[in-house]
């Protein structure tokens, strides 16, 4: 029954974008579905459908390490939907996260005034847009990451930037991911013009393009490979791989933000990483954040 | 300032705490890699209404931050429950928190 | 949000409370056992904290991880219907054995929940003590260096 | 004639690419079909201009965004680590991270060269191929399941 009414609003919602849409996100509307279309396929039963999509795992691995039969919303725990033992400490961690005291802290710096009187909560008055980033600014005609954002807020009231990677950025990112789960909002990225659309091209095309030393592109290991274990990693999937930012890595032992586990990525394909404020990085997030669009924010959140 | 964060509810007659301390819980390893002094929190206790509800004596080995997980009987919602650890250096850190 | 002012009122009248002798029944075994926690082998550590490591496997439900996704935080939890006294937790992964040592008040439910660290893979063992006899159990967890990615 | 008809030809192939890789330096687009092997040969082209055949094709992937890394070494500080070894004389080198750290990196001098050169220039061509081949892995477009 729940499920059924899900699916009627999710279904409701689709007409409802459909509807809205003009014409510039037609294109990523459309990619988003086939993606969806592929994942779902992927991990309907990984070990009947080797052949198809695991032929490399051994196959009492797909037996007994995958959940099946995966639908869309499923995979915004990325690679915890389908990995069990890791699913398993994930949840266990998530009794009691180790970033919880963070939240209070960035609600603090929320609210705590600049020396002219301002406060982040004057440039955000409304705390729950963690879905909304990164935005297309149609009057300076580029993408804004939230990152960008609030150091660009910081800037205009003659206070410091913050690094962009953790530390405040990231505890501020928090509270304000935190606020966007407790008021139920989703991922929900505009393609308004004919430059976002361009933009939101180009960010496709860095994320199929072949790069580094290593000729790897971000779809070789999160669409393709997907769920295969590289070593002792089964890959994310593309699909809600941004909604649970910032988070709290056991690698790092603390929160981070998306620019940081995205350029650790990066550099792992065997190249330099973009700035985190360029161009490039902000159109990657921009396709990176589309493909999500309709999943429910959850951040913060834990990963290994 | 207290740096154990708790939470603690009822059902059925069961408490259920979870809590987790700030702490770094450096290892003599750990210590010697990070040119740290040891420390780690060596005993660590929780009571209600007077009487000790759960009791452990803790090693390096703790992950940082430990948390611990536990259940007592004998209590009720509005029962407070007081969490008391000491580290190695004689640091005591005390943190109470209703149940719920 | 605002529970942690609470939260933190309260914490000044523990400290009031704090005050007053709170020792009381506890048993702090780095005390009473300096020896266990030097204990470099999860036998010797057993002997040491229960004067034998005769045990009987089982009883215990040890729930741990096959692969451990980092192995500084890996969580451990056990439950068992025991009416033990004691209960300790070994690993054989670290340089010394002994985790922790639960001491057990009468009205306690066993299912304790903790986050361990190790070094490599190992065996994570907890044993239970009850009228005078050991109960065992074990698991491996595999440890290796994890995480792609900056 | 037929030079004039080839040239012409590559220049205007040269122009379309230009300006299809509008926000990218225009060489980018032009630089394909060259024999890595060849090119990057110290046996046969000496270390020298080896270094700077890597140096020259480094420039273009710095500027696109493309220049290589690998455990942590740019290529440009492998390119550096090259130079200074010429100058000292030394047979190894161990180049910087990007960080401006000593790396873990310790190579022959030729090898080091060589693998400056190729990872310069295959950072370009890779580019080149993806311009076409990208669309094979997306869901929906080029990539069948």
């Amino acid at each position: 029954m729940l499920t059924r009414l899900l699916k009627a609003s999710v279904l409701t919602s689709f007409a409802f974008f459909s509807l809205n849409a003009t014409q510039f996100d037609a294109q990523a509307q459309k990619d988003k579905e086939e993606l969806v279309k592929y994942f779902e396929a992927k991990f309907q039963d990984p070990y009947k459908d080797k052949n198809r999509f695991f032929l490399y795992s051994p196959e009492e691995e797909l037996k007994d390490g995958y959940e099946k039969g995966l639908k869309h919303m499923d995979f915004g725990i990325g690679s915890y939907s389908y990995a069990k033992d890791a699913r398993e400490q994930y949840e266990a961690i998530k009794e009691f996260p180790p970033y919880e005291d963070k939240i209070e802290d960035g609600e603090d710096l929320y609210t705590k005034e600049f020396a002219n009187g301002n406060s982040l909560k004057t440039c955000f008055p409304d705390p729950t847009i963690g879905g909304d980033y990164p935005y297309f600014d149609t009057k300076r005609k580029e993408v804004i990451s939230l990152t960008t954002a609030i150091n660009e807020c910081l800037e205009a009231n003659n206070e410091k930037k913050w690094n962009v990677k953790k530390g405040k950025m990231a505890t501020f990112q928090a509270f304000l991911a935190y606020s966007t789960a407790e008021a139920q909002k989703k991922m929900n990225i505009k393609i308004p013009t004919k430059e976002a659309q361009e933009a939101y091209e180009r960010g496709k095309e860095y994320y199929y393009t072949q790069r580094g030393y290593l000729k790897l592109s971000c779809a070789t290991c999160h669409i393709q490979g997907a769920g295969q274990r590289v070593r002792n990693e089964k890959l994310s999937p593309l699909l809600g791989q941004v909604t649970h930012f910032p988070v709290h890595r056991l690698k790092w032992g603390s929160l981070g933000t998306l620019e940081r586990r995205m350029s650790g990525c990066i550099k792992d394909q065997g190249q330099v990483p973009p700035k985190n404020d360029s161009k490039q990085m902000h159109e990657l997030l921009y396709f990176m954040a589309y493909m999500s669009n309709g999943m429910p924010i959850d951040g913060p959140d834990v990963r290994k | 300032m207290a740096k154990t964060r708790i939470k603690a509810k009822e059902k059925n007659g069961v408490v259920t705490v979870k809590t987790l301390s700030k702490h770094p819980m450096l290892s003599y390893v750990e210590a010697k890699r990070a040119k740290k002094e040891v420390n780690f929190i060596t005993h660590f206790m929780a009571e209600a209404n007077g009487k000790v509800v759960y009791e452990v004596s803790t090693s390096q080995f703790l992950s940082k931050d430990p948390y611990m997980k536990f259940k007592f009987t004998g209590a009720k919602k509005g029962d407070k429950v007081t969490i008391t650890w000491v580290d190695l250096k004689g640091n005591k850190d005390v943190s109470t928190k209703k149940i719920r | 949000m605002l529970e942690r002012r609470n939260f933190l009122g309260l914490s000044v009248l523990a400290f009031g409370v704090a005050a007053a002798p709170l020792n009381l029944s506890a048993v702090n075994f780095r005390e009473t056992k300096p020896n266990l926690w030097k204990a470099t082998k999860v036998d010797d550590a057993i002997k040491e904290l229960f004067g034998t490591t005769s045990a009987t496997e089982g009883k215990i439900k040890l729930r741990a991880p096959d692969i451990a996704e980092n192995g500084a935080v890996i969580p451990v939890s056990f439950e068992t219907d025991l009416k033990a006294s004691k209960i300790a937790v070994f690993q054989d992964a670290n340089p010394e054995s002994a985790v922790a040592v639960f001491d057990i008040p009468d009205n306690a439910i066993i299912d304790y929940g903790i986050r361990i660290k190790m070094a490599e893979t190992g065996t994570v063992t907890v044993v239970a003590q009850e009228n005078g006899k050991l109960y065992k159990v074990s698991k491996l967890v595999k440890v290796t260096i994890g995480g792609c990615g900056g | 004639m037929n030079k004039l008809l080839n040239i012409s030809l590559v220049s205007i192939i040269t122009i379309v690419f230009g300006a299809c890789a509008s926000s990218s330096s225009p060489s980018l687009s032009s630089i394909k079909d060259i024999d890595v092997e060849k090119v990057c040969s110290v046996e046969n082209n000496g270390i020298e201009k080896v270094i700077q055949t890597a140096k020259k094709y480094n420039e273009i992937a710095k500027k696109n965004e493309l220049e290589f890394r690998r455990l942590g070494v740019n290529n440009t500080d492998l390119i550096i680590s090259v130079e200074e070894a010429i100058k000292t004389g030394a047979k190894e080198v161990n180049p910087k991270d990007f960080k401006g750290k000593a790396s873990k990196t310790k190579l022959p001098i030729d090898f080091a060269a060589i693998r400056a050169c190729k990872f310069a220039i295959t950072a370009l061509t890779q580019a080149n191929e993806a311009k076409t081949s990208w669309r094979l892995a997306v869901p929906g477009d080029g990539y069948e399941y």
